[in-house]
């Protein structure tokens, strides 16, 4: 019925000069990518550049930071799916649950049972460290969170910066300023494992594993359990979700404990991967896992979990990808402003991240 | 017959005893027991341990007075209440010294020494001085208990008089530089001994306070009222008196204070300039900017490399004069960079761009693949100062540095305070309170939205020339995340919106407590100065969001639903959107 | 009641009219420090018929039970405070040691903290010149503070004896022309990085008998200027730097900085940062292609139990200055290294957590026999002179805990002995802290 | 002269067809009236025309020119102001800035002129205020004198109705739209109203379309009635035309038993 020939299909917007400006930086980021893998594959072909060993290794050590990433940044989606504000103290939860298990850690190789059976020792950090966290989570929803719940949402953002503060200093004081090191994990799973035609090492394996096992239990967790539906209810709409007879205060703790859960978790993959833990240890990748949240879309569970892998790909492989092709020195500096710049530019390629965000109505874009 | 609410006293006698044993256990007893606030009794760690026990003694009975209901008796039952309260707090305090003592869990919770055991028992050790480490706060419940006995006004000036006998104790440094300065160090040196206040001194300041305070009854409150009066006009006439005052306050100001105060109060310039910047940046246009340290770097840096004979790249050793033009520049192009992709971006998006920005700004300067400009790790060094005249002004003089802050300082604010009061300004509100109705009024959003970065950018740029000539130097490791957090703060905390807030939140955040890589007044607080810094910010928050010195329009936002008791919509209606807004800063 | 308000009002009112007409604000002459005598003779503030003549950078007065000022300006908080606090305590048990001076006790007054950035440095400087009663000062730990305090310390005539500074800019390039931030008055236990620099290049060329080799710093000022000094000595000895690259604090995945620095092939690798990312980088070298026989050279940064507990840290080269304290005593108090480090795990409960606590013991000792040396005694008042003390300290040597100390005309005193442990045992590191391999001294 | 002339206007949100093919004109100095169902998608033809929502397919032209895909603002500027159907005024800005804010795209001072108080700014503020001024007395003295500087957020329901057509005549559109102008409002307020809306064209020439669902107000001030049903224009002309045509009534009571 509609005759097309009339009427020519209307542009969407006409282009000010800010779009055309954002098209142009559009341009510009795919020409400069294409140029400097170019680079780099010149500079692979004659010799140069790391070996295809060299890059399976970067891809594989980029997807392991990034599952931890995505475990903390769990977290941050499902606390800010629920109260929509950037909980800069989640960096903290991921400390604390780290720091415990490091005491229960040293206490078990002292008394020289880590070594003997490592497995069980290992799930009793794990489970301690998940308890600090939660612990951690929960007590500070209590106090700081819930009073401002109907605040604009600078007021508990503040808030959350101060208690960031508050947990680094608090662990400072009672724990000492000094770098703790975990004890070694055992030989068998720090040797390079063979899977599929890959060889990874045991750690990196075991923290992928953990984290996509950890993805999938939270995602039935939310999806089929009466708790998650009550927590994906009051993340859509507070007030309505009150009417539907779900406790609002008790779901909203749920959300705290199971996001400081995964930090848990995330604390304690720490442990195996880096193993150095100090009272600081929290805030960097706090902000790097919100960076994941946004990158994959924030309030949506799976988006924030490949975020977080697609940020630890752009942090490892990125500077040797893209910046050695332009022969720039000393490209690892750089780690941060490749993935910023890449954080941006997916931002303006698709601006509520790359999943699409789910969010309460009136949060959305 | 009065009935005592057990609960409630159960409830903050464990507060205070949870709160005396977690200052105990981090370690700020122990760090401060020996810097004597009041000669020879009160020492700063024990103030810190027993300061809480009042307060807790006098809550635990104090029940809200609602309007239009009668204030219940007070009486005995309140004395009683406060000291239970106390004796609480004192038995969770003496178990936690008894499990230090019995049990070695030194290498995992390093403060927990012998010593410690020691402080808590006044020095008697565990058994003989446990009924001490119990009495101590109880005796110190009953004065809270006591407090209510007092008739209100005797109570808050007694409030009063302790509250600055602890502020001049504790400001000793400052208050024995002024009196110095001003050729009084022999009262100085008696007032005050091994940086303690004598105790008859303390009592002095007490007498003195409760005097002033008594004159000027309400004094305060009733300027307060006519500052802030009704009708515009006679409000502006009010602020332009007020900002004559300041002026002159200001002028006399570094003559009065000497170096240490000069130096502190330049830093606070410095960050109440980038305050008054972000202000226009979160506060109006309600865009929540998390990496503002950028565009300080960038007028810092643009300055560093024209002026330092050092500079790696340009050797042109322009005078400062030359270099703030081009710096205001540079950052004006810097906030257009950033803006331009920034502004189609909701909230909490821009927050997390603006704070990936000035991580790439930093680390693009600390790189070593654009050293052979910026001088990488070392930075630019040998910056001179500010040639004026025959004498050059730099962070060795700090007083002259604290008149350029205070003029650029006094010129932010002119720019704010014009800017917000004229067309812009109300295109701001609007952007702020609804963004796409304000888009349909036929305000374009994007140049509004831009408008903001820049302005906020060139009072960056302003600091950052200022900076470098202060400094002397120029290092990455000055512009950390850490800077734009705290500067949110200060906007935040002191009052979004408004330029006496800010100025106020600038004073108290980074002149008494100190900025991200400043000591501030507080400075013997050091390595529990964040502690107290995050405490501070999360009680702000729960008491007072609206800031020190809030906006009528903040206040008004943040308690919108209070003052409607006539709005017709029901408070799910348009009420709901008015706090949240355009979705903006909030 | 009113009354006395009122009368204590006015009061304060007199006494700023009459300090009005004393102002001079210009910043070059030393502040008019009322405590400290004028250098120009004015009227009757000295006392008469006494023979005391404070030299052109006037005198420190230190009335009869009054103490003698010192301060500590070190990183105590943030992330460099591990290496800050030790500096800061290794102070305090210095003043324990030493006791009182010329019969007066010594103050350390409340520790100030130069946040390791060149804006901390200034604000805690300003503090300290703030005082006129202060003598000298023992910091800044880290050399960007350094940069920024060291003019505000010196234009006040103090003096200031850095225990961890390493950056040539502010001594001189030990060939006699001064460092670009060298103040008169600076003076520092610990080495000069070019020194460092040098005995690792000589070490890595030399000894270890490598052609290529690479570099990794993590953008602190400190960490870049000692690989800059490294790569510098390694090519004038003929070397080749591979790969010159860096990490930024806070990092956590090292295998991308090590896949860079494997491309070019390097046979030893020196990354002379701090803790943790040093331990990152020694637990993930190992699994990087083309590393697995790189030879791994620290600094001194990472010369710290938790670093050599490591299993990951067996068969690494650590240099730095030579902190074989072993049996050195300080020749003015007699405390033995061992005696030292027992007292602070005494009274600190913990380990030092960084390296250069014996430089801040033996700077502040340097500091207080100086002034022993140079105090004079009037009618019951102390006179410091302050011109008096820079000759002393200038001419001062002593035998520290660190080793020999004495002072060159740019104030590096500390002994510019630089060796390379090779840390056998993580199990048992002491092993490792005296198993010396190179010896470097200039 | 025809000022707005819409042709086959599509618009789809996800799979609901809100406006199905539009097509309607709007001469110089009318009042005409939208009228539908609930969900016809007479708002939906608002925002699209105001250029909230690009239109998937269809061509707007206002006085000839084509304004499809501007931003909001650029239309507004070209002379098209509304109101909206649940009162969205600027509730913390008080009742003279939300009429003064809507002056923004007819004002040229920049921040030059704001910081250096230059006296074209002054002059421009003075001319601004005082046109505020005129606007809010045209309803009467409900919005003048105290008023100006209270909240919007403390006015009457009726009166923000008031202030968001006044601060929509700020910006001196030539066309406006007003979006149920009368919605919750008394049988007096409504007859008030109604009045002004014919005053509006009357007096001030703006040329006016509202949707209403109180017939009664479309009878009085209509010249011209529209209807919409499903996205599409099913009848149009003078109240009494529309009100007898057959489809109008089965859109809106649905088809008679009988038939089915």
């Amino acid at each position: 019925m509609t005759s097309a020939a009339a009427t020519r299909l209307p542009r969407r917007r006409r282009p000010g000069w800010v779009d055309s400006f954002l098209l142009a930086v559009r341009i510009a980021a795919i020409v400069l990518l294409i140029w400097g893998i170019a680079g780099t594959v010149v500079k692979g072909i004659n010799g140069e550049g790391p070996t295809g060993e060299a890059w399976r290794d970067l891809v594989v050590a980029g997807i392991a930071q990034g599952a931890m990433y995505g475990l903390i940044a769990l977290g941050y989606s499902m606390v800010y799916g629920v109260l929509g504000f950037i909980n800069f103290a989640h960096g903290e939860v991921f400390m604390s649950g780290g720091m415990v298990g490091f005491f229960v850690a040293n206490y078990l190789w002292d008394i020289r049972f880590w070594d003997t059976n490592f497995v069980l020792s290992i799930l009793l950090v794990l489970a301690s460290s998940i308890l600090a966290s939660t612990l951690v989570a929960v007590i500070v929803e209590r106090v700081a969170y819930r009073p401002l719940r109907d605040a604009p949402r600078l007021i508990p953002l503040i808030t959350s910066i101060g208690i960031s503060f508050f947990l680094q200093y608090t662990f400072a004081g009672l724990f000492g300023v000094a770098v703790k090191n975990y004890p070694p994990p055992p030989d068998y799973l720090r040797a390079r494992i063979g899977f599929l035609d890959l060889e990874i090492e045991g750690t990196k394996l075991a923290v992928i594993v953990v984290a996509v096992v950890t993805m999938v239990a939270l995602y039935l967790f939310v999806e089929k359990t009466r708790t998650g539906r009550s927590i994906r209810a009051v993340a859509e709409d507070k007030e309505i979700a009150a009417l539907m007879g779900i406790n609002v205060d008790r779901t909203i703790v749920a959300t705290f404990a199971v996001g400081g859960a995964m930090a848990g978790v995330a604390g304690t993959l720490w442990a195996l991967l880096f193993r150095g833990v100090s009272f600081i240890t929290g805030f960097l990748p706090g902000i790097k896992a919100f960076t994941a949240a946004v990158l994959g879309g924030i309030g949506n569970l799976g988006g924030a979990m490949a975020g977080g892998v697609l940020l630890g790909l752009f942090e490892g492989v990125g500077p040797q990808l893209v910046l050695a092709g332009f022969g720039i020195p000393g490209v690892s500096q750089l780690k941060d402003v490749v993935a910023f710049t890449a954080l941006v530019l997916v931002l303006i390629f698709k601006p509520s991240g790359l999943f699409g965000e789910r969010l309460a109505a009136e949060d959305r874009a | 017959m009065i009935t005592i609410d057990m609960r409630r006293m159960l409830r903050w006698g464990m507060t205070a005893g949870g709160v005396m044993t977690f200052t105990a256990a981090v370690g700020m007893l122990e760090a401060f027991e020996d810097r004597l606030l009041i000669y020879p009794v009160l020492s700063l760690g024990y103030l810190l341990l027993l300061w809480f026990v009042p307060v807790a003694g006098y809550q635990s009975s104090n029940v809200a007075v609602l309007e239009g209901m009668e204030a219940p008796p007070r009486g005995l039952h309140n004395v009683i209440a406060g000291a239970v309260t106390g004796l609480v707090g004192g038995v969770v305090l003496a178990l936690f010294a008894i499990v230090i003592n019995a049990f070695d869990l030194r290498d995992v919770f390093v403060p927990f020494s012998l010593k410690l055991v020691g402080l808590l028992t006044y020095g008697l050790g565990v058994p003989e001085g446990l009924p001490y480490a119990v009495l101590a706060p109880a005796a110190l419940g009953l004065v809270g208990g006591l407090m209510h006995l007092l008739p209100a006004s005797v109570r808050r000036r007694v409030i009063l008089a302790v509250e600055w006998v602890v502020v001049v104790a504790l400001l000793e440094q400052v208050f024995s530089q002024i009196l110095r300065q001003i050729r009084l160090e022999v009262v100085a040196d008696r007032v005050f001994t091994l940086k303690a206040l004598e105790w008859w001194a303390a009592l002095a300041v007490a007498a003195l306070v409760a005097a002033v305070a008594e004159r000027t009854r309400g004094g305060f409150g009733r300027m307060r009222e006519r500052l802030f009066a009704g009708d515009p006009r006679q409000r502006t006439r009010n602020s332009a008196w007020m900002a004559v005052l300041v002026l002159v306050f200001l002028i006399i100001i570094p003559q009065l204070l000497g170096s240490l105060l000069s130096e502190v109060l330049a830093n606070v310039g410095l960050f109440l300039l980038m305050g008054l910047g972000l202000n226009i940046v979160v506060g109006l246009a309600g865009m929540l900017d998390l990496g503002y340290v950028a565009f300080f770097a960038v007028g810092a840096y643009t300055v560093g490399v024209l002026t330092s004979p050092l500079s790696p790249r340009f050797t042109l050793e322009w005078s400062w004069w030359a270099a703030l033009p081009v710096a205001i520049l540079t950052s004006a192009l810097a906030g257009l960079l950033v803006g331009t992709p920034v502004i189609r971006m909701r909230g909490d998006y821009l927050a997390i761009v603006t704070l990936g920005f000035g991580e790439i700004v930093r680390i693009l300067f600390l790189s070593d693949w654009l050293s052979t400009t910026f001088g990488g790790a070392q930075g630019v060094q040998n910056i001179p100062g500010i040639p004026l005249g025959f004498t050059e002004v730099s962070g060795v003089g700090p007083e002259g540095v604290l008149y350029f802050a205070l003029f650029f300082v006094l010129l932010a604010a002119w720019i704010s305070w014009s800017l917000q009061e004229s067309r812009i300004g109300r295109a701001w509100t609007a952007l702020r309170e609804d963004e796409t109705v304000a888009a349909a009024m036929g305000i374009n959003i994007v140049r509004a939205k831009l408008n903001a970065f820049i302005v906020g950018a060139i009072l960056a740029g302003f600091a950052g020339a200022l900076f470098a000539a202060k400094l002397g130097s120029v290092f990455p490791s000055s512009f950390e995340l850490l800077v734009s957090i705290i500067i949110l703060v200060v906007v935040i905390v002191g009052g979004m919106g408004n330029i006496p807030g800010v100025a106020v939140g600038a004073v108290v955040l980074i002149g008494v407590l100190g900025g991200p890589n400043l000591p501030g007044l507080l400075a013997e607080f050091a390595e529990f100065k964040l502690l107290i810094y995050g405490a501070l910010l999360v009680f702000m928050m729960l008491r007072k969001p609206e800031g020190l010195v809030p906006s009528v329009r903040r206040s008004r936002e943040l308690h919108a639903d209070e003052l409607t008791q006539d709005a017709w919509l029901d408070k799910s209606g348009t009420l709901a959107e008015a706090p949240g807004g355009g979705r903006g800063a909030g | 009641m009113r009354r006395v308000g009122l009368v204590s009002l006015c009061l304060f009112l007199v006494a700023v009219g009459c300090g009005e007409d004393q102002m001079q604000a210009g910043p070059d002459d030393p502040p008019s420090a009322t405590s400290a005598v004028d250098p120009v003779e004015n009227g009757g503030a000295a006392p008469e018929g006494s023979e005391f003549v404070p030299g052109p950078l006037g005198a420190v007065e230190v009335a009869p039970g009054e103490e003698i000022q010192i301060r500590s300006v070190n990183s105590i908080t943030g992330d460099v405070a591990s290496l800050g606090t030790p500096n800061q305590r290794g102070v305090e048990l210095a003043l324990d040691d030493y006791g009182p001076v010329a019969g007066r006790a010594v103050s350390m007054g409340t520790p100030l903290d130069d946040l390791c950035s060149p804006d901390g440095g200034q604000a805690a400087a300003q503090t300290v010149v703030a005082d006129p009663a202060v003598v000298g000062v023992i910091g800044t730990t880290c050399s960007a503070a350094a940069v920024a305090a060291a003019p505000l310390i010196s234009n006040a005539g103090m003096v200031m004896i850095a225990p961890s500074n390493t950056s040539p800019a502010l001594t001189s390039d030990l060939a006699g022309t001064q460092g670009s931030a060298y103040q008169p008055g600076y003076y520092r236990t610990s080495h000069n990085d070019l020194f460092q620099g040098r005995a690792v290049a000589l070490f890595v060329r030399n000894h270890l008998g490598f052609e290529r080799a690479a570099a990794i710093h993590d953008g602190d000022p400190y960490t870049q200027g000692l690989t800059e000094a490294f790569r510098a000595a390694f090519e004038e000895l003929g070397g080749e730097i591979t790969t010159f690259t860096a990490v930024n604090k806070g990092d956590t995945d090292m295998i991308a900085v090590l896949t860079e620095v494997a491309a070019g092939g390097p046979q030893a690798l020196f990354f002379p940062i701090f803790m943790p990312e040093g331990g990152f980088i020694v637990q993930q070298v190992g699994g990087v292609a083309g590393l697995e026989d790189a030879t791994l050279i620290v600094s001194a940064a990472l010369l710290v139990d938790n670093f050599m507990e490591l299993s990951e840290s067996e068969g690494v080269y650590i240099s730095g200055p030579d902190l074989r304290f072993g049996s050195n005593r300080n020749s003015i108090t007699g405390r033995t290294a061992e005696g030292l480090l027992a007292e602070y795990v005494a009274s600190y409960g913990e380990e030092p957590s960084g390296g250069y606590w014996g430089h801040a013991y033996d700077a502040t000792v340097m500091l207080l026999s100086a002034i022993d040396r140079v105090a004079v005694e009037v009618e019951g008042t102390l006179y410091i002179d302050r011109m008096a003390l820079r000759n002393e300290m200038d001419r001062s040597s002593l035998d520290g805990i660190i080793g020999p100390i004495s002072c060159d005309e740019y104030g590096d005193c500390g002994s510019q002995r630089i060796t390379v442990l090779y840390n056998t045992d993580p199990r048992n590191i002491e092993i490792g802290k005296n198993n010396v391999v190179f010896d470097f001294a200039p | 002269m025809v000022m707005l002339d819409i042709h086959n206007l599509h618009k789809s949100f996800g799979g609901v067809e809100a406006l199905a093919g539009v097509n309607l004109h709007i001469a110089q100095g009318e009042i005409v009236s939208v009228i539908g169902p609930n969900g016809a998608g007479k708002t939906s033809f608002f925002n699209v025309v105001t250029g909230f929502y690009p239109p998937d397919s269809g061509e707007i032209l206002f006085e000839g020119e084509s304004i499809v895909g501007l931003e909001s603002s650029r239309i507004t500027e070209a002379g098209i102001a509304r109101t909206f159907q649940n009162v969205r005024l600027f509730l913390n800005m008080t009742v003279l800035e939300n009429v003064m804010v809507a002056q923004h795209c007819r004002t040229r001072a920049g921040a030059f002129h704001a910081i250096l108080r230059t006296p074209f700014l002054r002059r421009e503020e003075a001319e601004i205020r005082a046109r505020a001024e005129e606007i809010l007395s045209f309803f009467g003295t409900r919005l003048v004198g105290y008023r100006f500087d209270q909240p919007a957020l403390s006015l009457s329901y009726a009166n923000r109705r008031r202030l968001e057509i006044a601060r929509a005549m700020a910006s001196e559109p030539k066309l406006l739209l007003l979006d149920e102008p009368v919605a919750g409002m008394n049988p007096r307020e409504t007859a008030e109203l109604t009045g002004l809306i014919r005053k509006l064209r009357d007096e001030r020439g703006f040329t006016v379309v509202i949707i209403e669902h109180d017939m009664r107000v479309v009878r009085d001030v209509s010249d011209r009635v529209i209807v919409l049903d499903h996205g599409v224009k099913i009848a149009e002309g003078s109240y009494d035309e529309v009100s007898s045509d057959e489809a109008v009534i089965e859109a809106y009571l649905g088809r008679p038993a009988e038939v089915g």
